[in-house]
């Protein structure tokens, strides 16, 4: 207890290591000082500050992506730097940038608070970004709580409409009671694996590799396997996948289009790139448990998912129920690396297949911002009707984001699939795979009715027509490069993987 | 080989695409037309010039030329952009490099509404069609098919005729179906093999070495020949194809029924045919009473009733498929080859069949066989262009249909003299509804209903816009019936030095 | 003595427990839940963490039940619980009791942990100092998003309830 | 030039004749005419020419292979396709010189003009075949070709039909042919029929009564015998040089040809039954064509009477003679049935397009008119017609010595050596041909005109008559052997001759059913513009009428009621069960699942919550072990 | 009567953790739901203090510090969001907050 420990302990937090969370934590901070500093004309100008902001840091992220602290704990061994976590990071800030920019859209039709929402959006990222490289379950739950309860305050952001607060209150409701599983899990596995009489025990018994050892030490323990259970139960809830899913459409129904966008790919990928870490590094002697526990739920939730999806008409429910069944086909992927034939290309095949989700929601999600008027409200599938004769650009960005959520070659959602299913079949999945394929096949149904409303039919408005299709806001310059940039990026990712590629099937 | 400073299979798949993606991105009107003429153009040329040179140097053991090998990033997982023509891809090269020609140059001529998305989807779909049949990559062939596939469900929603939304889903979902399950089939190829590459000659070469187990292969045949029975319309799978066809405009029809069907049928041949040779044995009988039964009787029956002359020629273009599954339950070098015949001749004629038919209802207005009749003393080429087509894909010497037929037969008969009894039958049949919907059309005195609509619009005969991609196809057919050899040398090559130790039965 | 306040302060949470469950009124649920934590820092007590019961009190009992209270108050309900379950609900509620009471049964009965003498594990719980340690060396990070986390909580408050110009729905 | 090349130009020269004419006389009736008739005339020509130097050969061009299967196209020139060359060239530079006149003023002259060349191409393929399949190609190809001329006024719903009935006819017939070549490939390794021939001399041929009988088929598709003669009734909706030329002289005549090909396949179960199709087929045709009223018809029918008579011909088999030679029996045939049915096939070549074409002379001359009860007293009108018509009636009630009386006689000999019933029924074939011939003549030449049309009917123009003079000299001459030169020997000398007695019952019968036939046919008859038949004897008018109707009827009904409605029926089934019940259930039944999964999201947070004590459960029992996957 | 070991703390814990869900699953007073949450929570630091008392580490000690700050934040954050909601409709009543369905 001594001074010196203290340094020691103080020089284990290597700042540095974290430098992009750090500069989206100054970033936020900015944001509010800003807010005060600046005159209020000069507000207008402060979300592009924070787009600059996350754009500067992305690209430095990405300078520094080979970095010198890959593959090394820091923090006391509460982070660890893989390279996954790279990738995810990138991935956050992606979906940062991205989500700013569906706001300048959705949130400039709503009278609301605006700086507040970048803030919000930077610090979630920001504990995204730890909780996908904690190495300890203490900056696991403490990242997650700030995710998640960032996330509460996001969906209920509209709070002029009671649809918004009514999402906000499911979304916390049911966060909460699965935080509290998780939080109920992580505890029981601490005491497991630091009870003093059971062999392979830890002094530090939240840390993941110790954990690990621990588990491997007791195979088959009771409460190690429940809480196991609780803490998987908790992440199913975060990727919405069967039957944790239940909330999934309500919530994104309600919120606001760039918190469901953040929710769809930002919280969801999260999830994964935990359960990834938990399944193969930290659970690895539990794959008894894991693996069919997770391939039940896999089958489940591809079924369930495309079939819910089938007879949606309010878009929002349609793409969150898709989403659902995308949360199958990744845990579909993180089966085969969980299960007893590890497939080697597994992990690879989950990244890839996130950035493509990534890329083809956005482009789904910012079709849907701009037809939906300024009633964030008005999401059904009628009004789509006409959307090709009145903005062909509009539509063909909508096809393409659609083509490639449906995993249609030659688009980036279908490598990601195909991957997928290697791996799948790699991993010995054999019989979900062949679920995987039906429910592809029920997908193209909703997916290809979506492009049908944008193509093939007309508006009509309803008889009375005291409900008018809400305007649709014209694409500026900004939001239609980085739409047109999307679907371009889900072309070329199914034609070309190049470098990509070369990494993610080098392992 | 070839004295090209460039690679010719590569310059026929990215032409067209490229200019889809110049149209896509905002090409004016009047230049994408323009364009137009050349991106379907190319294709052709390079594919005769392929063809020309095909045979000049003696190819390497695995058969290949033209091999070009493109890294796409997926080198890790076997994958890459390997393209190449050997002696059976050589045929179906030229026939979708023909018919996409045929099919874009009607299609400019027919003036469709929004002419410019019309193209860029015909364009997507061309450079995916020449992708399959360039690629010795098992993915990239499968990918391009799929490329190839999009097209049509938006082609048939947006420009369809009668119940095109329903066709259009339907057809959609049918395919994705096949397509799945034949993805599956590929991947516990790919995985199985433990060669770790989807590239076919290095696949081959390691298969020579380690072949599957039989229970392997066939659950993998078994896979394969499901999604792709679904594509290329296997009955009872098939009943997306008459629908589709009879609601698909005439352009989207002729390359989907006409080349992009074949994907199937060229996948056996090309992928399970000398990967999977006892897989597909195993499943020969059940696939062979199949086709015979469902595709090629019942089928030929039902088109017998048609009165739709559309859906009458997706029927017809369903029964063929029974032949070519024949063939491949057959077996051996004379039914394969016999198959690739009837795929290039049947892709030509069906094609001519669905531009030919399209003509018509500009004349008539309508598809309803009754409602014609006697059109022949207005329309005497166009008749004659009909009557020829139909006599084609009925199976008459001196079209490229006949050879196919009759190698299948011939090899049929060593594999089941009842089977091939019964697929004789279909001849028959095929006679019954040929002569028949072209007698209806043409021949006879003029109906009533005819004379109606003709009276509003005095029916011209067929202008030479129309004449000339209907006679590609047409001398392409009758070039074939003379002189089969041009083709079957190639394939004949291929098919015998695939299975040196396999009888020649 | 010990073993009689373990069991004591055990009935006392549970119970108070289950009248947060049970009770049809929603001050009278945030009364339970109230007297509910005064258990549990009882058992953190017993369990030598009187810094941690001294908080629960302070920060559970002392502000979040207040709140509680105090938003009850504020929103002034008209009528508690509509009574009634109807018999499909009821059935569900039965099942899932069952549910619970068996997953709770295996638990106590496969869920036993041996333990060492407690008397040979040291007691950490009354050390301040370890906490702050710890709090400042090991888990530093964690603090620190700790503040970001309640910031946002901050913002969110306001966001949700602030009277914003220009916004007409606040009544 | 070496003969080979004179084959391969004669093949091919009416193919870039008709090729021109398709791609650029199609406005050109005219010059097409010309074109084509230059062919037809350089065919003649050529063929001759080639059957006269007596050098025969054979040769193939590889034309397709895969693996070991091979098909080629070769010729194999040997007496039987130069004879069949030679008529071949005859018969259709006489109808191409025909055709000039009688279809002079046809709108779609170059359709009908490509289409003769077409046919000329189609045929010639089939005499010069050296293989089965190749065979097999030009006998569809020949079955195309009439399935356009037939349906050359193509908006006559007749014609129209007719042609559709021709083909799928012929096509019935050429399932079987097909499968015969199939079968014989792989039974004997080649379709070659110089190998065929050399494989049964060396006796390694592998007999199959299958195999004769499926290529059989192909014969009675095209040589319309029972049951499939329903088409060359109605193909006469064609012109009238095209039924000369197809339908009586060579195309139908192809299935006698390839039975004499392939008769070293013949099996004597197979021979029977070819025998009885053909003498049923004769003489059901004969009694058909009694109560005809269109001069066409009768004479369709009498064609399918003949070719009766040479199937029947070529089924009764060889007569042979076994000698004694050191001890060792050696069997020489001394004659054949091929030879008697391709002499018959010879003659009748000729004077049935003669009498077509005369027909057709008398049709153009009557503007068009068919019906014989509306004729009457052409004789004095169209003189040149009745006389040469009257050549080619005397031909084929075999007038002795004429050409009918020799190739019948040694039908009749052949049958009445082989088997008497088939004689006794071929003998009253005869009569029955004497007698609805003689009626023909009668009611159309002699007596008074009954309408206007005949009354003012008058003779055509050279085109016209020169063709049938040409034949009736041919009618005339054509019976003697001795008339054609030694180069067809290898056919003629195969034709059976009787001798002594034989000679004499033969010569005797023949005559005798002749005079039999014709003179009750002319008494019996009167010039009236109804039948006398139908006035006098009724019930035997109808009955020979139903007994003609009989096949067009079920023939009818099958497409109309059974065809129609089964294919109907497995359209609706489709309809209803496999796109509708299956498809569209299975689709209905996701669907509902997709309804009730739907409904799952009640909106209701406490409902939410069990989802979650599901899931927990879910995964507790995965915990707990009491579910593994 | 035997001491109070590990099990008695860690079967109390599960009890009031399986009142919590049990009160989630029963309540519609949105408020009291929230109450339950709290009750799960506070279940799990009772078990993770008896743990890190029986295990003799400090890690359960201070992570219940930091489940308290996020319990604090979340009833905050809850909190406003039930106010917000009772402004809008006039109830927290569950059942009748379900305009988002199917």
């Amino acid at each position: 207890m001594t001074l010196e420990a203290v340094k020691l302990a103080a020089e284990a937090n290597q700042w540095g290591a974290i430098f992009p969370e750090l500069l989206l934590a100054c970033l936020a901070l900015a944001l509010l000082a800003l807010e005060i500093v600046l005159p209020k004309r000069l507000h207008a100008y402060i979300p592009d500050f924070a787009l600059a902001g996350l754009v500067a840091t992305l690209a430095a992220h990405l300078l520094n992506l080979p970095s010198a602290n890959l593959g090394k704990e820091s923090f006391n061994g509460l982070l660890l730097h893989s390279p996954g976590g790279q990738v995810m990071r990138a991935f956050f800030l992606l979906t940062a940038i991205l989500v700013c920019l569906l706001a300048r859209v959705s949130l400039t039709k709503q009278k609301v608070p605006r700086i507040e929402f970048y803030h919000l959006v930077l610090v979630i990222t920001g504990a995204m970004m730890l909780l996908v490289q904690s190495n300890h379950f203490v900056m696991f739950f403490v990242a997650l709580e700030t995710v998640t309860i960032g996330f509460y305050i996001l969906v209920s952001y509209f709070r002029t409409s009671s649809a918004s607060l009514e999402a906000g209150l499911k979304y916390l409701v049911m966060g909460a009671l699965s935080s509290g599983l998780l939080l109920f899990g992580i505890v029981l596995l601490y005491g497991v694996a630091g009870n003093p009489t059971l062999p392979g025990h830890s002094a530090s018994a939240m840390h993941y590799p110790e954990l690990a050892q621990f588990l491997v030490a007791n195979p088959h323990h009771f409460l190690a396997s429940v809480g196991i259970v609780l803490v998987l139960a908790g992440v199913a809830f975060k990727i919405g996948a069967f039957p944790f899913q239940i909330w999934v459409p309500d919530v994104y129904q309600g919120a606001p289009t760039p918190v469901t966008a953040f929710l769809a790919v930002g919280s969801k990928a999260a999830g994964f790139a935990v359960l990834l870490v938990l399944a193969r590094d930290v659970f690895a002697a539990y794959d008894w448990l894991v693996t069919p526990a997770l391939t039940a739920m896999a089958a489940a939730t591809i079924l369930f998912g495309n079939i819910a999806a089938l007879t949606q008409h309010n878009v929002k429910r349609l793409i969150g129920l898709s989403g659902v069944s995308h949360a199958g086909f990744l845990l579909l992927g993180i089966v085969a690396l969980a299960g007893p034939v590890a497939s080697v290309s597994a992990t690879g095949a989950i990244y890839f297949y996130l950035f493509a989700y990534l890329i083809a929601s956005f482009a789904v999600f910012g079709v849907m911002a701009h037809v939906a008027g300024t009633d964030d409200s008005d999401q059904t599938l009628d009004h789509y009707a006409g959307l090709a004769k009145e903005n062909p650009f509009l539509a063909t960005i909508l096809t393409v984001g659609l083509g490639s959520l449906a995993g249609i070659p030659p688009l980036a959602g279908f490598m990601g699939k195909f991957f997928i299913f290697v791996a799948a079949f790699e991993g010995g999945a054999r019989w979900t795979l062949a679920l995987a394929a039906v429910g592809v096949v029920i997908s193209i149904y909703y997916y290809f009715g979506w492009i049908k409303a944008a193509f093939f039919q007309q508006w009509t408005p309803p008889a009375d027509t005291t409900d008018p299709r809400p305007p649709r806001t014209p694409v500026n310059v900004v939001s239609g490069i980085a739409l047109g940039c999307l679907a371009l990026a889900s072309i070329f990712l199914g034609f070309y993987q190049g470098p990509l590629g070369q990494w993610l099937t080098m392992k | 080989m070839s004295q090209l400073p460039f690679d010719p299979l590569l310059v026929s798949i990215a032409a067209p695409l490229a200019l889809a993606l110049a149209i896509a991105l905002g090409l004016p009107k009047r230049w994408s037309v323009l364009l137009a003429y050349g991106a379907f153009a190319i294709p052709v040329l390079m594919a005769l010039h392929v063809w020309w040179h095909f045979t000049a140097t003696p190819l390497p053991s695995h058969g290949y030329a033209f091999l070009t090998r493109y890294d796409t990033g997926l080198s890790g997982l076997g994958i890459s952009l390997h393209l190449g023509l050997n002696g059976i891809a050589l045929p179906l090269f030229v026939l979708a490099a023909l018919v996409g020609l045929a099919a874009g140059l009607y299609a400019i001529q027919s003036g469709a509404e929004r002419l410019k998305i019309y193209l860029m989807l015909l364009l997507i779909m061309q450079g995916g069609l020449m992708g399959v049949f360039a690629s010795v990559d098992i993915f990239f062939f499968y990918f391009f098919h799929e490329l190839a596939l999009i097209p049509t469900f938006i082609m048939v929603g947006i420009w369809g005729g009668r119940d095109r939304s329903y066709a259009a889903m339907k057809l959609t979902i049918y395919l994705t179906l096949g397509a799945m399950v034949s993805l599956l089939g590929l991947i516990m190829l790919y995985v199985q093999s433990g060669a770790h590459t989807f590239d076919l000659i290095a696949l081959r070469a390691h298969l020579a070495a380690h072949p599957l187990a039989a229970t392997l292969q066939n659950n993998i045949a078994g896979l394969l020949l499901f999604g792709l029975g679904v594509l290329v319309s296997l009955w009872p799978l098939h009943t997306w194809a008459p629908l589709g066809y009879g609601a698909a405009p005439s352009s989207a029809a002729m390359l989907h029924a006409g080349v992009l069907k074949k994907f199937g049928l060229y996948g056996l041949i090309q992928v399970a045919l000398p990967l999977l040779p006892d897989g597909l044995a195993h499943w020969a009988h059940p696939l062979a009473w199949l086709a015979v039964i469902g595709n090629v009787l019942i089928v030929g029956v039902i088109t017998i009733a048609q009165r739709d002359l559309k859906q009458m020629i997706g029927y017809s273009s369903v029964m063929h498929m029974g032949y070519a599954f024949l063939g491949i339950a057959a077996g051996g070098i004379i039914g394969p080859g016999g198959v690739v015949l009837l795929m290039v001749a049947h892709g030509l004629s069906v094609a001519l069949l669905f531009l030919l038919a399209t003509a018509i209802y500009h004349r008539t207005q309508t598809f309803a066989m009754d409602e014609m009749g006697g059109l022949a003393q207005k329309t005497p080429v166009l008749a004659a262009f009909f009557v020829a087509a139909t006599l084609a894909s009925i199976g008459l010497p001196g079209f490229a249909n006949f050879w196919g037929e009759l190698a299948i037969f011939v090899a049929l008969w060593k594999f089941s003299p009842l089977i091939t009894a019964l697929a004789v039958a279909g001849v028959v049949l095929s006679a019954i509804y040929g002569l028949r919907s072209a007698a209806r059309v043409f021949f006879g005195p003029s109906t009533d209903a005819l004379a109606k609509v003709t009276a509003a619009h005095p029916p011209v005969d067929l202008s030479w816009k129309e004449r000339f991609p209907a006679l590609i196809l047409l001398a392409a057919l009758l070039f074939i019936g003379f002189w089969p050899k041009s083709l079957t040398t190639p394939v004949n090559a291929a098919l015998t030095a695939r299975a040196p130790a396999a009888a020649t039965k | 003595m010990a073993n009689f306040l373990f069991y004591a302060f055990a009935l006392f949470t549970l119970a108070t427990a289950a009248g947060v469950v049970a009770s049809k009124n929603a001050v009278n649920a945030a009364m339970c839940l109230l007297l509910s934590l005064v258990g549990v820092a009882g058992l953190f007590v017993a369990l030598n963490a009187y810094l941690l019961a001294f908080l629960l009190l302070l920060v559970y009992a002392g502000a979040i039940v207040a709140l509680f209270l105090f938003i009850v108050m504020l929103l002034d309900m008209k009528e508690t619980e509509s009574r009634g379950f109807g018999k499909l609900s009821l059935a569900a509620i039965i099942l899932a009791a069952g549910l619970l009471v068996t997953g709770l049964s295996t638990f106590a009965t496969r869920g036993r942990l041996p333990v060492g003498d407690p008397a040979l594990t040291p007691a950490l719980g009354p050390d301040i100092k370890l906490y702050a340690y710890q709090l400042f060396t090991t888990y530093l990070l964690p603090v620190q998003v700790m503040g970001f986390l309640l910031l946002i909580a901050m913002l969110g408050v306001i966001v949700l309830s602030k009277r914003w110009e220009g916004s007409d729905d606040v009544k | 030039m070496t003969m080979l090349s004179h084959a391969i130009f004669v093949l091919i020269l009416p193919l870039v004749s008709a090729a021109i004419i398709a791609l650029f006389l199609r406005r050109a009736g005219g010059i097409a005419a010309a074109v084509s008739t230059l062919t037809a005339t350089a065919i003649a020509g050529i063929s001759v020419l080639l059957a006269l130097r007596n050098e025969r050969f054979t040769e193939s061009f590889e034309w397709m292979r895969f693996g070991d299967f091979a098909i080629s196209l070769g010729f194999k020139f040997d007496d039987l396709a130069a004879l069949m060359l030679v008529i071949v060239g005859i018969v259709g530079l006489c109808v191409h010189v025909f055709s000039l006149g009688y279809m002079h003023d046809d709108a779609a002259k170059a359709r009908y003009f490509g289409g003769l060349s077409i046919f000329m191409f189609s045929m010639l393929g089939i005499v010069f075949a050296d293989n089965l399949f190749m065979m097999f190609i030009f006998w569809e190809l020949v079955g195309f070709s009439s399935y356009v001329l037939i349906n050359h006024w193509h908006e006559k719903q007749s014609a129209s039909d007719a042609s559709k009935k021709a083909f799928i006819a012929n096509r019935v017939g050429d399932f079987g042919f097909l499968l015969g070549i199939v079968m014989c490939y792989w039974l004997n390794g080649t379709v070659n029929l110089t190998e065929l021939a050399a494989k049964g001399e060396a006796h390694t041929l592998v007999f199959s009564t299958l195999i004769p009988l499926f290529l059989f088929c192909g014969a009675v598709g095209k040589s319309a015998q029972l049951p499939l003669h329903v088409w060359l009734p109605d193909a006469m909706e064609g012109p009238t040089p095209v039924s000369a030329l197809i339908h009586a002289a060579t195309m139908v005549a192809a299935g006698i040809y390839m039975l004499c090909r392939i008769n070293v396949l013949m099996v004597p179960d197979a021979l029977t039954v070819i025998m009885w199709t053909g003498t049923a087929t004769a003489l059901y045709a004969a009694l058909c064509a009694i109560t005809q009223s269109d001069i066409k018809k009768v004479l369709a029918y009498s064609t399918l009477s003949q070719l009766g008579y040479m199937v029947a011909a070529f089924g009764l088999g060889s007569l042979s003679d076994t000698h004694q030679h050191d001890g060792v029996p050696h069997t020489i045939i001394i004659a054949a049935g091929v030879g008697a049915a391709m002499f018959h096939l010879t003659t009748h070549a000729f004077f049935k397009a003669l009498m077509f074409l005369g027909s057709g002379s008398v049709i153009h001359g009557c503007h068009h008119e068919q019906d014989i009860f509306k004729m009457g007293g052409l004789r004095m009108r169209m003189p040149l017609t009745f006389w040469t018509f009257t050549i080619g009636v005397a031909a084929i009630i075999g007038f002795p010595y004429l050409a009918g009386f020799f190739s019948k006689d040694a039908i009749l000999y052949l049958a009445y050596a082989k088997n008497t019933p088939v004689f006794a029924l071929l003998a009253l074939t005869a009569v029955l041909t004497s007698l609805y011939m003689v009626r023909l003549w009668k009611l159309t030449f002699l007596g008074e005109p009954r309408s206007d049309h005949a009354s003012h009917a008058h003779e055509g123009g050279l085109t016209l008559t020169l063709p049938l003079v040409l034949l009736a000299v041919l009618s005339l001459v054509a019976g003697y052997t001795a008339f054609y030169p030694k180069v067809f020997s290898g056919v003629f000398d195969l034709i059976p001759v009787a001798h002594d007695t034989d000679h004499t019952i033969i010569f005797i019968t023949s005559l005798g059913v002749m005079i039999v036939g014709a003179s009750t046919g002319y008494t019996f008859w009167k010039s009236t513009p109804t039948d006398t038949l139908a006035d006098k004897l009724p019930g035997l008018f109808s009955a020979l009428s139903a007994l003609r109707a009989s096949f067009d009827g079920a023939y009818d009904y099958y497409v109309a009621k059974i065809q129609q409605r089964f294919a109907l029926f497995v359209n609706f089934f489709e309809q209803i069960f496999l796109a509708g019940l299956i498809v569209r259930g299975l689709a209905g039944f996701v669907g509902l699942f997709g309804l009730g999964a739907r409904a799952l999201h009640v909106g209701n947070l406490n409902a939410y919550v069990y989802w979650f004590l599901l899931g927990i459960v879910m995964l507790w029992l995965f915990a707990t072990g009491v579910v593994t996957l | 009567m035997t001491s109070a070991t590990l099990d008695h703390y860690v079967l109390i814990s599960a009890l009031l953790f399986a009142i919590g869900f049990f009160g989630v699953l029963l309540r519609r007073n949105t408020l009291v739901v929230f109450m339950c949450l709290e009750l799960m929570l506070v279940a799990s630091t009772l078990a993770l203090v008896a743990f890190s008392r029986f295990n003799g580490t400090m890690d359960g000690n201070v992570f219940v510090f930091f489940i308290l700050t996020v319990a604090a934040a979340e009833v905050a954050v809850g909190l406003a969001i039930i106010v917000a909601l009772f402004r809008k409709r006039q109830t927290i009543q569950l059942n009748e907050l379900n305009s988002l369905k199917n």
